[in-house]
């Protein structure tokens, strides 16, 4: 009772501050939920892995970068879109990923949870340092002209390509919803994540699931590789940064709620964008960021304390 | 035969548990016994494939299984109700039992049916049913364990210990459920509390040591004397 | 027995990678011609990743372990200031091809280190050129005319001191009105330019100047096409360009501080010889300038040593003080004082300009290869 | 005087009302038992009492002081030791040093003394092989362990949650033997909860029956076993 | 008995690192100096392990040890050896203040909150450009003890030592009992009378005020830092690798990660030019996949297989 009591508080201070915001600064809004859309679809697959196979993958930027670079070398050899190329690299994707958890993290399932942060360390040393030796640190990026498709509303112009991002995190999070809650190998997959000796007994192959789990994030993240390229350059070191990004929003949204991953990305995004859209407040947008984080996740403490 | 267990040996790391255990369960209930570490769940640990057997052979409806992968093993038709329950916390009452079915194919055609049983017999998990497993009092995670295990309709139902933690008058109403499915499926069950357990067995086994110390009907071992003194006392 | 030079750069990058390489195809032209003083050169190479206490190790090693008698490299200001206190107890000779950060670099050195020899631009250095630039070309060119500036910087140490030397330089006489705003770099992480933009477009610049990152060249026009956002003059300050910028439809008219561009080959043989060489050894193309700034380095160094005619400190000094190189960077580089430092290289930069998917110098004149296009067009 | 009362102890887990209006008191050298139902509330009685969770409403007073708030640790302190129905081994400690928490940390000894009193305290439990790894012990002696390290709390009050479940006959004889003279030798008032009645029927003093968190009858297990409500709601044809 | 060897061995240890500089030069020093600060941190990280919580913060008090230090110095006016003392207790007490707060968190939302901050200061730093120089740092007008290679190396070698000290006093004293309990089972040891927060708060405290004094003297040993330098991602990532590399829990385990990936590292460098870094990344793999329990673990565990007669041995599924 008091719960839905509180949401709905809730949705309606939102709802009040995106209208108000909506018309005084609009600008805010929008680059604020299309930001909001990119992480979250980027942190959602690491979610995924930390929520079942309870992984930190600190090499989650790194699939994606790989992911980038496949779907480069991709698009130049046969003049595809990365909207085409996406399917078959994020089918590669996501047996690299399935390689990579059979070849490494499948070893380390039975050691303490820090080897296997550690091993995934390695993993993005390697990765990174490898992509670095065949292409260099050199930039690349191809453009599209769909890219900068704008819309004109009075005197405000605006790019509106980077709302797909937002589509992709909100059918990121209604596919996985329905997958780990309406289906059987989802729920199978949460029981996993929560009693792997419970689970086998009940007839789970649990290294399969795990294997699935990890192949299917990895598989996403590739997607997202893919799409990448249209808005962002990449280096080999660009998928680290997204590394820390997204462990810090599932953190604020809690192991295990991916839809708290992207109303965190949506509280994160908007609140950057503000502070960036006045002088005074410019340099503190990045400072935001991290306050928020702490804010959040010392709050849900003390509100679970209480509780 | 159902289960067919022949000098089994196995143990933890380099520490020697079982030390050539023979054992079978037919269409009957059989009951494990022995004092606390003598390796009673190590037994059940190795027919489920949860540690490797060292030697020796398990036989379920004669096909070898030792060594088989857990998850094989329980999708052959043996379900386990484990002694530390193994439950999923995070997870409602329903999906817990639900789980106990869907990987098993004897269990999934079955589902509804079974699941009307299980919750005649635990009526406060109706009760419960969306409650999540881990905010559960340690005897209605035992009751959701045993249910789970008969969601799977097995072949073989094994108990580690099911009493523990039960009110004395589910006690009574699970080994009177025990006695009932006994006509149907093959029982394995451990028990410390021997005079209930007594009740709803054909034969059993007492182990002391890793070893099969004796081996009698249900009757013979009530009036055992190194039984009465050991087991019966209280 | 040979000469040895001891380099450090970081080599998991690009910037260290070919300046490192071009280092070493200095090298083998110099032996190939017969040496230095009837000796080889012999260049020793460790990469200094990037780290300060990384680059103060491999210049101890290659001082006392390897023994080299000249120093040679360099790139990033934050490893060189690690290694300062190591080049000061040696006091070895050191021409340095990186560091642009003069309020710690340059302080850090100071007055009195003779041996230090610096021949890229300090920051203000690079600021002043372009101020000098600017002011030719709106001379040269009546129709270009300047009064609005906007910066928009990345936040780190590189954007931060571009926007101050920018305020410094261009703000002193009130004849330009400057603004500008911060942004999070596509190199660290960021690459959202909507609100940086939004705020130059309020503020309805002549002339915009983005600097950030070669990662953030092409995302952030993609972006201002979008916005609709229609600077007089779209300048970029990137130390490299991504592969294929010139590709991109977008890149035309886009124009850009540096320092070389392949466009040099048509003006000065050195650059042209330097070319040919970087391409013909590694088949690639040198995609950043401290290829032809490290060449030089070494040409330099081969130069001063036979002069001096021996690899003793002093003698190599003077030597160096006589330099008078005609580099491929378009230009003839002698050492002359900066603001604390007596041997001070280059002090000029470039004005350029993507033209048909390739870079000509604008200015200065005497190195333009082509006439600046004006003003940067509408976006459609 | 009672050691340890509580008067209108309440707990509510978001709706659910798991202890409900308890008042009860504990006397010195008191034995007493605490049946009722799986799901009755008895764990979530021993959580409230020793500061495991925190009470919606009601107070608890120990020797007269009230502490219905005050942390764990400090109720330990101060002469509150219990054991856990779900085990709770140190896993990374020996034996011996599970046990040692208890002294070094409740009755600031140094850990000399600490590994000297619960040696013997051990050794009363006739717990042996004390530098061994807790994953090499059987479930009974993880049980004696447990009782050790409480025990090495010194304390005035102690609750025991289902220790004697999963024990055998044999086993279970020597245990109750073990903490009645423990009791009787220190003073000890001892909450014991189990489900098996013959347990209570030897050991206790006095019980007290839960039912949906209400405390529903009181008095020597005799009376409270032929309590039709007690039979109806917990015991079954079993009793 | 077998204490007394193991005491000596550490005399002996000891007495050589002391006495190195008088038979290494100039470059093996400075590696040193750079394994050793590596050394301190991972033996600080896993300090606070012990109690089970992960810290990603160790850069941020580095690097606030690091800035405490040069600006007493350059703003204050301060003695450079008196200035490591003070960005010592500046980072443990700023450590105190922020304890209250942040210990009450456990699992990845602590290690991701001593990240968020570390993340604070170094945006603070950044900003504050009058006071702390900005993006671009500061630089010290000279080098503590002018330079010299052993004197610098003493220093660092006495601030290893400290930390080394504190682990041992850690391991040996009731901390031991305390920080193991927390981590084994937080009821269990709130119920045995252990003030967790006590002494999650005195570890905090002591091992953030050591990454701090190792910061300063870092930044003391190079004389200037800059936001990048100081808070740089490698000095939280290498320590864990470290550690693990090593073996967690324990004073050695660090200390033989440390020498291990050091050396390999320079090794490497020198071997491999252009792309050192990918065997680097491998070695981390190849050893977490092949000693789970670090070098220390499996040296213990091929000692405790000498010691008995090879027996057979099954599956271990706990
Ligand atoms: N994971 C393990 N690691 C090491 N030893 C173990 C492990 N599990 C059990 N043991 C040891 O194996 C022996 C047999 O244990 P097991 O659990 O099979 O006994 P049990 O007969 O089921 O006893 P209980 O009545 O306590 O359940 C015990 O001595 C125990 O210490
Ligand atoms: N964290 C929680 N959230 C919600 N409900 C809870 C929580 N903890 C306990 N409960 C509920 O409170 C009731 C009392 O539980 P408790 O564990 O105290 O029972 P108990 O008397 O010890 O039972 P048992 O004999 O089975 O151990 C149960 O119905 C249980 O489901
Ligand atoms: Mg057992
Ligand atoms: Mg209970």
């Amino acid at each position: 009772m008091a719960k839905k009591r509180n949401a709905t508080i809730l949705v309606a201070v939102i709802t009040v501050a995106a209208v108000v915001i909506l018309f005084w600064r609009p600008t805010v809004l929008i680059y604020g939920l299309q930001a909001a859309g990119l992480y979250a679809s980027i942190a959602i697959p690491m979610g995924l892995i930390l929520g079942i196979v309870h992984i930190v993958n600190l090499a989650h930027g790194e699939f994606m970068m790989l992911a980038a670079y496949a779907t480069f070398m991709v698009c130049q050899a046969f003049g595809l879109d990365p909207f085409v190329a996406m399917v078959p690299v994020a089918l590669v994707t996501a047996a690299f990923g399935f390689m990579i958890y059979k070849l490494t993290i499948r070893q380390a399932l039975k050691s303490p949870e820090l080897n296997q942060l550690i091993l995934t360390f390695g993993i993005s040393i390697a990765i990174t340092q490898l992509i670095n030796l065949s292409f260099t640190s050199q930039t690349r990026k191809m453009s599209f002209d769909y890219v900068s498709a704008s819309v004109d509303i009075g005197e405000l112009s605006f790019g509106i390509y980077n709302f797909v991002f937002v589509v992709i995190a909100i059918l990121m999070v209604i596919g996985l919803r329905l997958y780990l809650t309406k289906t059987i190998s989802g729920k199978a997959a949460l029981a996993v994540g929560q009693n792997p000796k419970g689970a086998s007994i009940v007839g789970i192959d649990v290294d399969k699931t795990y294997g699935f789990v990890f192949a299917l994030a990895s598989g996403m993240i590739g997607m997202m590789g893919a799409l990448f390229i249209t808005r962002s350059s990449i280096f080999p070191g660009v998928g680290g940064p997204f590394t820390m990004k997204s462990f810090c929003l599932i953190a604020m949204a809690g192991v295990g709620n991916i839809p708290g991953i992207l109303g965190a990305s949506v509280l994160l995004g908007i609140s950057e964008n503000f502070l960036k859209a006045f002088r005074g407040t410019r340099g503190w947008a990045d400072i935001v960021f991290f306050v928020l984080i702490i804010t959040v996740i010392l709050g849900r403490s003390i509100k679970g304390k209480k509780a | 035969m159902i289960l067919e267990v022949k000098k089994l040996e196995t143990g933890y790391g380099k520490l020697q548990v079982l030390r050539g255990i023979d054992l079978s369960v037919g269409k009957e209930s059989v009951g494990l016994f022995g004092p606390n570490g003598a390796g009673k769940t190590t037994i059940i640990n190795a027919i489920m494939g949860i540690v490797k057997p060292w030697a020796g052979t398990v036989e379920f409806e004669g096909k070898s299984i030792g060594g088989n992968p857990t998850h094989m093993v329980a999708r052959a038709g043996i379900a386990l109700v484990p002694q530390e329950r193994e439950l999923f916390p995070g997870m409602s009452v329903a999906d817990n039992l639900e789980l106990g079915a869907a990987y098993v194919p004897r269990g999934k055609p079955i589902m509804a049916q079974q699941l009307e049983v299980v919750l005649t017999l635990f009526p406060i998990l109706k009760e419960r049913y969306t409650q999540l497993v881990g905010t559960m009092s340690g005897g209605q995670q035992r009751m959701v364990a045993i249910g789970r295990a008969l969601m799977a309709n097995p072949a073989l139902l094994i108990l580690d210990e099911p009493s523990l933690g039960l009110q004395p008058s589910i006690v009574a109403e699970v080994f009177d459920r025990l006695a009932i499915l006994k006509k149907d499926i093959a029982i394995l069950v451990t028990e410390q509390n021997v005079r209930e357990s007594l009740k709803a067995i054909d034969r059993g086994y007492v182990i002391e040591n890793g070893v099969v110390l004796l081996e009698d009907t249900a009757k013979g071992l009530a009036n055992n004397p190194h039984v009465i003194s050991a087991y019966l006392g209280i | 027995d040979t000469i040895k030079l001891g380099g450090t750069w970081p080599l998991a990058d690009i910037t260290g990678k070919q300046g490192s390489m071009a280092a070493q195809l200095a090298v083998e032209e110099i032996n190939a011609a017969g040496g230095v003083l009837g000796k080889k050169l012999e260049l020793i190479v460790i990469d200094d990743e990037l780290k300060a206490d990384k680059g103060a190790a491999a210049f101890e090693k290659l001082i006392t372990v390897d023994n080299v008698d000249v120093l040679v490299g360099g790139m990033a200001s934050g490893v060189a200031l690690g290694q300062v206190p190591v080049l000061k107890k040696y006091g070895k000779v050191y021409v340095t091809t990186g560091a642009a950060a003069s309020s710690t670099v340059e302080k850090a050195i100071g007055a009195d280190s003779d041996w230090y020899f610096h021949l890229h631009p300090w920051d203000y250095n690079q600021g002043a050129s372009y101020a000098q630039g600017w002011d030719e070309i709106q001379k040269k060119y009546p129709s270009i005319k300047i009064k609005k500036i906007f910066l928009a910087y990345e936040e780190g140490a590189f954007g931060k001191s571009s926007f101050d030397q920018t305020k410094v330089l261009f703000g002193a006489d009130k004849r330009y009105v400057i603004d500008g705003a911060p942004f999070k770099s596509a190199a660290q992480g960021g690459g959202d330019y909507g609100a940086v933009l939004e705020a130059a477009k309020t503020f309805k610049p002549d002339l915009f100047l983005w600097a950030g990152w070669d990662a953030d060249a092409l995302p952030m026009l993609e972006q201002a096409k979008a916005m609709k956002f229609n600077p007089g003059i779209y300048l970029g300050a990137p130390p490299g360009w991504p592969i294929g910028f010139g590709t991109s439809k977008l890149s035309d008219n886009v124009m850009f501080y540096g320092m070389w561009a392949p466009s040099i080959n048509e003006i000065s043989p050195a650059s042209k010889k330097f070319y040919t060489g970087f391409v013909k050894k590694y088949k690639e193309e040198p995609a950043t300038y401290f290829a032809p700034l490290s060449y030089s380095a070494i040409y330099i160094i081969a130069d001063a040593i036979k002069l001096a005619g021996t690899v003793e400190t002093n003698a190599l000094i003077k030597a160096l003080e006589a330099t008078k190189y005609a580099s491929p960077l378009g230009q003839t580089i002698t050492f002359t004082p900066a603001n604390i430092i007596k041997h001070q290289g280059i002090k000029n930069q470039k004005i350029l300009q993507w033209q048909n998917g390739r870079q000509e110098v604008i200015w200065p004149f005497e190195s333009a290869t082509a006439k600046p296009v004006y003003p940067f067009p509408k976006w459609k | 005087m009672s050691k340890l009362t509580t008067t209108g102890l309440t707990k509510a887990f978001s709706g659910l009302v798991a202890v409900n209006n308890v008042s009860f008191h504990m006397d010195e050298g008191e034995i007493l038992g605490i049946i009722g139902p799986n799901g009755a509330g008895k764990t979530t009685f021993i959580h409230l009492v020793s500061g495991i969770l925190l009470p919606t409403s009601g107070s608890i007073t120990f020797k007269g002081n009230d502490i219905t708030y005050a942390p764990a640790h400090v109720r330990s302190r101060m002469g509150i030791a219990r054991t856990y129905q779900l085990i709770h081994p140190l896993e990374n400690l020996k034996v011996i040093e599970n046990v040692m928490v208890g002294a070094v940390f409740s009755k600031d000894k140094s850990l000399k003394e600490a590994r000297k009193s619960a040696e013997a305290i051990c050794a009363e439990l006739e717990l042996g092989r004390l530098e061994r790894d807790t994953a090499q012990l059987s479930i009974l002696e993880i049980k004696k362990m447990e009782i050790a390290r409480a025990l090495a709390n010194e304390p005035e009050v102690l609750f025991l949650d289902e220790v004697m479940a999963g024990l055998n006959s044999d086993e279970t004889k020597q245990l109750i033997a073990t903490v009645q003279r423990i009791a009787r030798e220190r003073k000890l008032a001892v909450g014991v909860v189990e489900h098996v009645m013959g347990v209570i029927r030897e050991l206790t003093h006095r019980v007290i029956v839960l039912e949906a968190g209400e405390l529903i009858a009181e008095g020597t297990y005799e009376t409270v076993s032929k309590n039709p409500r007690v039979i109806e709601a917990y015991l079954g044809g079993a009793a | 008995m077998k204490f007394k060897t193991s005491y000596l061995v550490a005399a002996v240890v000891a007495a050589i690192m002391i006495a190195f500089p008088t038979f290494l030069g100039a470059y093996p020093l400075n590696v040193a100096r750079s394994v050793m600060t590596y050394m301190a941190l991972a033996i600080t990280w896993d300090m606070l392990l012990r109690s089970g919580q992960i810290s990603f913060g160790i850069a941020g008090l580095f690097g606030l040890g690091s800035y405490a230090s040069i600006l007493a110095v350059l703003r204050g006016g301060m003695d450079p050896l008196l200035s490591i003392v003070f960005a010592t207790v500046f980072s443990g007490a700023m450590a105190y203040a922020l304890g209250f707060a942040i210990l009450r968190l456990r699992a990845m939302y602590f290690s991701i909150t001593t990240l968020a901050l570390m993340e604070i200061f170094r945006i603070v730093i950044h900003n504050m450009h009058d006071f702390s120089g900005g993006p671009e740092g500061v630089v010290l007008p000279t080098v503590i003890f002018g330079g010299n290679a052993s004197a610098l190396y003493w220093l660092c070698l006495g601030g290893l030592f400290i930390t080394i000290g504190a682990s041992w006093f850690f391991e040996k004293s009731k901390m031991h009992l305390a920080l193991t309990a927390i981590r084994n089972d937080e009821t269990s040891a709130r119920s045995n009378g252990v003030n967790i927060f006590k002494y999650l708060l005195i570890t905090f405290v002591v091992t953030s005020a050591m990454q701090g004094m190792m910061g300063a003297i870092q930044v003391q040993s190079y004389g200037f830092t800059a936001p990048d330098t100081a808070f740089d991602a490698n000095f939280t990532l290498l320590p864990l690798a470290i550690a693990l590399l090593g073996g967690i829990h324990s004073t050695v385990g660090p200390m033989a990660g440390a020498v291990l990936l050091g050396v390999a590292a320079e090794w490497l460098k020198l071997k491999i030019p252009y792309g050192h870094l990918i065997v680097y990344g491998i070695i981390i793999i190849l050893v977490i996949l092949f000693m789970p329990q670090g070098i220390v673990g499996m040296i213990r565990r091929a000692g405790r297989a000498a010691g008995r007669a090879g027996k057979q041995t099954g599956a271990n599924h706990e």
